[in-house]
């Protein structure tokens, strides 16, 4: 039966991450944003807590793939996804570097064996698969590993990595067999210090700055044989594709993360409205409001569509249902959208919105990021419109 | 709980109503649209599956099945996905009889229901809209006064319809500052039926302004007796109802301007190939989803029994905008074969205007 | 010097034009949007008097074609979008339907010969481009012909004829070379009682009624030799691009259309928010209006950004400058636009908006085949990226 | 007279302020933005033009040309094009030069105008913006009465550029409901400077809170003497300024991405291939255009001697909105890039915001 009211225990983790953004994030949300690649010490209360290498693993869970449903049901998706609108409500930046809670550690929990997962569960772990001439197209991978006696020797250069100088170890995308093309595109851990892997430098970035990003070169780097997650075998329809799902449970996430801060944004300029006396009752006809309410309305409901798309997909991946088409949606909508909410407030909120005293600006340029990663907002409309017309990604490029 | 998932009452009531539009609405709306008239059989047929009764007591005449907000939005976005004039009038009556069963006194559902949940579609409608600028549902320029015991009315209303035809019009009006409803009887000697109306979209359903002037209305006819009724909640109801419509008609274009353009090459090459023309595809849809999303979201709050003001009120601004939004691309997806009556996404956006426009033609 | 303030002569074309538009259009608007495929036979006394085959040759000067500037400024093309403008404020079918100034005319005008001038120079001419299969494709052109004899035999068929019933001859683009492409595209003067030729069906449209559209079917249509418009040589470089070069001409009158009708819209709503106490005098912080305000002074500013955009470059023709470009701009611009301006309108008019008692409904009807024909917005789109990006339609497609 | 086409003298102008730009402003904008300082001898360099004293009559230190707001805004968008603060910083001195040869006395004209047309470039700023929500430059929060002979100012402002160096502030204030311009000195006992500002974008811009606590002026300081000044003039011409920097700044947007996604490649294609891409450069395009046609028409009016009220506000009100939604487009087009402070998208960004918000920053 449909039924939107959250259950009590999300209801509760809801609140609880709340609490927290509120606590922990908001204080020091301004701190990091002015100290850009100073780690924020702060954040290591989490450790462990939130988002760890056990716990990111709910947010792809194994029925995903097995296709039938658990009796009971699963809110595992849908917890991740409130959690990271409450935790971007109180600052993206320092969400994404909370400490063990990095994409590798979620690809590691997804397709790691046994041991690595043991090995490197506690480890904090980043992702590295863009190369400087791909761009969105995560495919076009140069990146090389070439298996020498029981070590991999890989080669390449990887940009964009988050937490690039906090994490332990990277897991970096490299292909092992390029004559197959993305079929042997396949992921490694590499540990920090591994010779032949330099950090080359940090980005200067519009936003989210408490996030330290950065660029990898890898220089005939060696990384023991059994540092390949998952199988080395190549199998041309599964293993790109396998690669590929990872993004179908990020991308709800990173739609929740663009609720999450333009919601901030939205918020704070509610305060500012009711602070002068404009009551928002949700009554009067459109035409008879006045400027500034019917603009906050529009985007008041946008949030909601926003959310709602999000919590689709994520209850979709609860049920053990394929969700590809509704993640690209949401997140297609909300990267767009979300941007474009921070981008009025700061309008709405005048001389306000342009200073560095309120967090409005800041929110501005943080939120902007997740219409670019994970797949552009274009990259996204290519992913729906391909499957509701049915078309390749030749027919439809 | 949170589920999207229909249950499987919910699943077979939808395809119940889907069949009925699929066999006698779909391929006949562009016909009612230009012949000004939905055939009253199509109606009966409508009105037997219950969508207006079923959440009425059986000693009245209806299913006496648990009222449900989001089953009926189902059910209200299946009829709009066939047309939405035929969504309007066959459930017209639902628009007298929810307020009725939420609201009325045990005496007004004793004289009312009987009547309005017979085996036979008879017409009952409401009397909202008001034909000024910056007119407003909530601040309404009818009027009511008591005097004497009675009521008196005083109005100018429009968009309201079947007023030719129904047995009872509900008119809202505002009593001493607050919104209200009234049952007005059609021989009442201070209603005047007005013209017949002619409208940008929803042709099939014949419109007409009223007026009343000093309309005597006797005090047991107020909604609810003497402490009369919660407007407000009738308004959640009615917005919910008008962004599930909305949403059916939208989707009615997007899937319609989808399939044409699959089959559709230019310039040696299927146009759906052109980014332009799949990204609008890709919006058109989430665009309905998230309308339809934020139906039920609304839905479900007055479903938990909790209040619904702020999503219903969202719900019908979004699907306004939206609906529009998503009729045009339908359109423009066709282009010049889109300018034509001879494709269904003419009617669809000139009926897409009205979701924003007009208050109170469907509700949950 | 760069002076936007219009030349005396110039103003006075355009107040006639409004009182043309006040007087004879507008109290016949509705009448014949009602009576769809009954001639306005108000519109005799337009006869010849606007746009006809000489007048509307001025919006084509031969100096576009010389690339010199004459030296006294010549206003043609401006004074011709204006006319259009006020004129379609008036009711864009109506306009469309003014006897003997059809798109036909404007291509015997252009293109035809002395004794073709001479000949169709007085009779009503439309213009049949569209085929069934083809759309805004304008240069996969099906119909064939062929020259036997003295005739040629046309054979095809031709759709969305605007003045389709109403006119005299019809201008019909045919293929005399299929096998070289596009290049062998020509355009023959068709007269309406010719043998095989036929008005298959009238359309039924969403606006524009007042204006007929029609389908014809041309089965071994014969036409004398001399009526073949221009050379029957075909030159790769020329021929087609002679055709497409009349585009480049009509787009700014078809966005100056959807000006006329979106500026007919807002300044309704105007009146009637100036009837309910709205003032509107261009000061306040537009976050301290009321949203019917706000939308205003929006659509107010669009509708300024879109006549300047299309001033721009009919001032370019009328200097001689090559604008492509900016034709494809400002029809790109004002059929959206100009659309979403009516649709809004209707919006704030509230149930005066939807109701027939007013235009306003009617407005939103019309100016959406703007951004259809001639080019749709997409195709607009395109070729102005074309030129900026300096793509062949074969790399941008 | 109508052509949209520069004379010889524009065009020298534009050209001669476009080689400046190149020369010292777009290379180094990065880092001036990054260090949060323009160096002194640039502006210098770009103050020789004579773009704020060019109009200013020869006695008092001007060039005695003719006053010429479209000759105005082709120099401030060409600046703008280079960089945002830049182009605000050198032009500052005409904020207050521009008002005070239209509107003020001869005897404010002699004190103050030999000062500010020196030789050397002498900041001179204006305070118009305040800090609270809902600000609005013709509500202003800021006050002045008339007391015993002089003028009593009381309000905060913020947002003042260059409040610490500059040799004299024009501010802003109402006095009996009508808005005036006082000229105040920086000895004044009742001006406090606040604390630098830190803002979104305009980083390499100084600009400073400044507050007025019953800050006394002497009577002769109000612009334009005992009557006072047309302030709505002021705004008229302040508003066309903001409208061409903000024109200049989105086509520097454009014109970056334009050129980065033609050297682009993804999935094997050029990116600009593809129609999503293509069409996000032709809609900058043409809003690039629409802007500065927006700013050239109300500029135009004013050199007709014409009032340009409306003509100014669609100006600022459309150019503020576009020029954030092409800055984002820029970034947009550079994906990843675009939002690292390498290119330049990600600093057009920032400061495209400002143009809505920000009243005052440079007049024509």
């Amino acid at each position: 039966m449909i039924s939107l009211e959250l259950p009590e225990a999300v209801e509760q983790t809801k609140q609880m991450m709340h609490s927290l953004a509120t606590d922990v994030f908001r204080p020091i949300s301004r701190k990091y944003d002015d100290k850009e690649h100073v780690y924020p010490e702060e954040l290591e209360v989490f450790r462990g807590l939130v988002g760890g290498g056990k716990q990111k693993s709910k947010a792809m869970p194994e029925n995903v793939e097995k296709g039938k449903k658990d009796k009971k049901p699963n809110y595992s998706n849908l917890t991740t996804v409130i959690t990271i609108e409450e935790l971007c409500w109180g600052d993206l930046g320092l969400m994404m570097t909370i400490p063990g809670a990095g994409l590798g550690n979620a690809a590691i929990a997804a397709v790691g064996t046994p041991e690595q997962k043991e090995k490197y569960g506690e480890k904090w772990a980043a992702m590295a698969i863009t190369e400087p001439e791909a761009g969105s197209d995560s495919a076009s991978v140069q990146t090389t590993a070439v298996l020498d006696g029981d070590e991999w020797v890989i080669n390449g250069e990887k940009i964009f990595v988050t937490c690039a100088d906090r994490c332990d170890v990277v897991v970096v995308w490299a292909n092992i067999d390029p004559s197959v093309g993305k079929a042997g595109i396949k992921s490694f851990v590499v540990e920090k210090d591994t010779p032949g892997f330099k950090l080359e430098y940090l980005e200067h970035k519009l936003g989210i700055r408490a996030s330290d990003t950065g660029t990898f070169v890898l220089k005939d780097c060696r990384v023991p044989r059994e540092n390949l997650l998952g199988t080395a075998e190549i199998s041309k329809k599964k293993s790109f594709g396998g690669v590929m799902q990872t993004f179908d449970n990020t991308r709800p996430t990173v739609a929740a993360m663009a609720l999450g801060v333009s919601r901030a944004a939205l918020e704070f300029t509610k305060e500012k409205m009711e602070e002068k006396g404009l009551t928002l009752d949700y009554e009067k006809s459109p035409n008879n409001l006045s400027a500034m309410e019917k603009d906050f309305y529009k985007m008041d409901a946008e949030i909601d569509a926003m959310r709602l798309l999000i919590w689709q997909a994520a209850a979709m991946a609860d049920a053990g249902i394929r969700n590809s088409l509704q993640a690209s949606m949401c997140k297609a909508k909300a990267g767009k959208i979300g941007t474009e909410i921070t981008q009025k407030c700061c309008e709405l909120l005048g001389p306000m919105g342009f200073s560095q005293e309120y967090l409005a600006e800041k929110w501005m340029r943080d939120v902007k990021i997740t219409d670019i990663f994970e797949g552009t907002g274009q990259i996204q409309h290519l992913i729906v419109a391909r499957q509701l017309l049915k078309l390749s990604s030749k027919e439809l490029r | 709980m949170f589920s999207l998932e229909m249950s499987k009452e919910q699943k077979m009531i939808k395809d119940e109503v889907a069949k009925l539009v699929k066999n006698i609405v779909t391929d006949n709306a562009n016909e009612m649209d230009e012949k000004r008239e939905i055939p009253a059989d199509g109606i009966q047929k409508a009105w037997e599956l219950g969508a207006s009764v079923s959440m009425v007591a059986e000693e009245f005449g209806g299913f006496g099945m648990e009222d449900s907000p989001i089953t009926t939005a189902l059910v209200l976005e299946e009829l709009a996905y066939g047309d939405l004039a035929f969504a309007i009038q066959a459930t017209l009556p639902s628009l007298v009889i929810s307020p009725l069963v939420a609201m009325g006194t045990s005496e007004q559902q004793s004289k009312y229901l009987p009547l309005l949940c017979a085996e036979k579609y008879s017409a009952a409608t409401l009397a909202i809209n008001e034909a000024t600028f910056g007119f407003d549902a909530v601040a309404l320029d009818t009027r009511a006064e008591k005097k004497n015991g009675s009521y008196l009315i005083t109005g100018e209303k429009c968009f309201v319809p079947l007023a030719e035809t129904a047995s009872c019009i509900l008119v809202a009006a505002a009593l001493e500052g607050k919104n209200q409803l009234f049952f007005v009887g059609k021989d009442n000697p201070g209603l005047k039926i007005g013209e017949k109306e002619r409208n940008l979209g929803l042709n099939a359903l014949e419109t007409y302004k009223i007026s009343l002037e000093n309309c005597e209305i006797p005090a047991e006819d107020r909604l609810g007796g003497e402490q009369g009724c919660d407007y407000a909640k009738f308004l959640q109801k009615s917005r919910i109802g008008m962004a599930a419509i909305g949403t059916g008609l939208a989707k009615a274009s997007y899937e319609f301007a989808m399939e044409y353009a699959k089959g559709r090459a230019q310039f040696g090459e299927p146009i759906v190939h052109k980014q332009s023309v799949a990204f609008m595809i890709a919006q058109m849809a989430y665009e309905v989803e998230s309308m339809r999303l934020m139906t039920w979201n609304a839905a479900s709050k007055l479903e938990a029994g909790k209040d619904a003001k702020r999503e219903a009120y969202l719900a019908k601004f979004y699907t306004g905008e939206k609906t529009m939004y998503v009729t045009d691309c339908g359109v423009q997806l066709l282009g010049g074969h889109g300018y034509t009556r001879e494709y269904p996404v003419e009617r669809y956006y000139r009926n897409g205007r009205g979701i924003s426009i007009i208050e109170g033609m469907a509700t949950v």
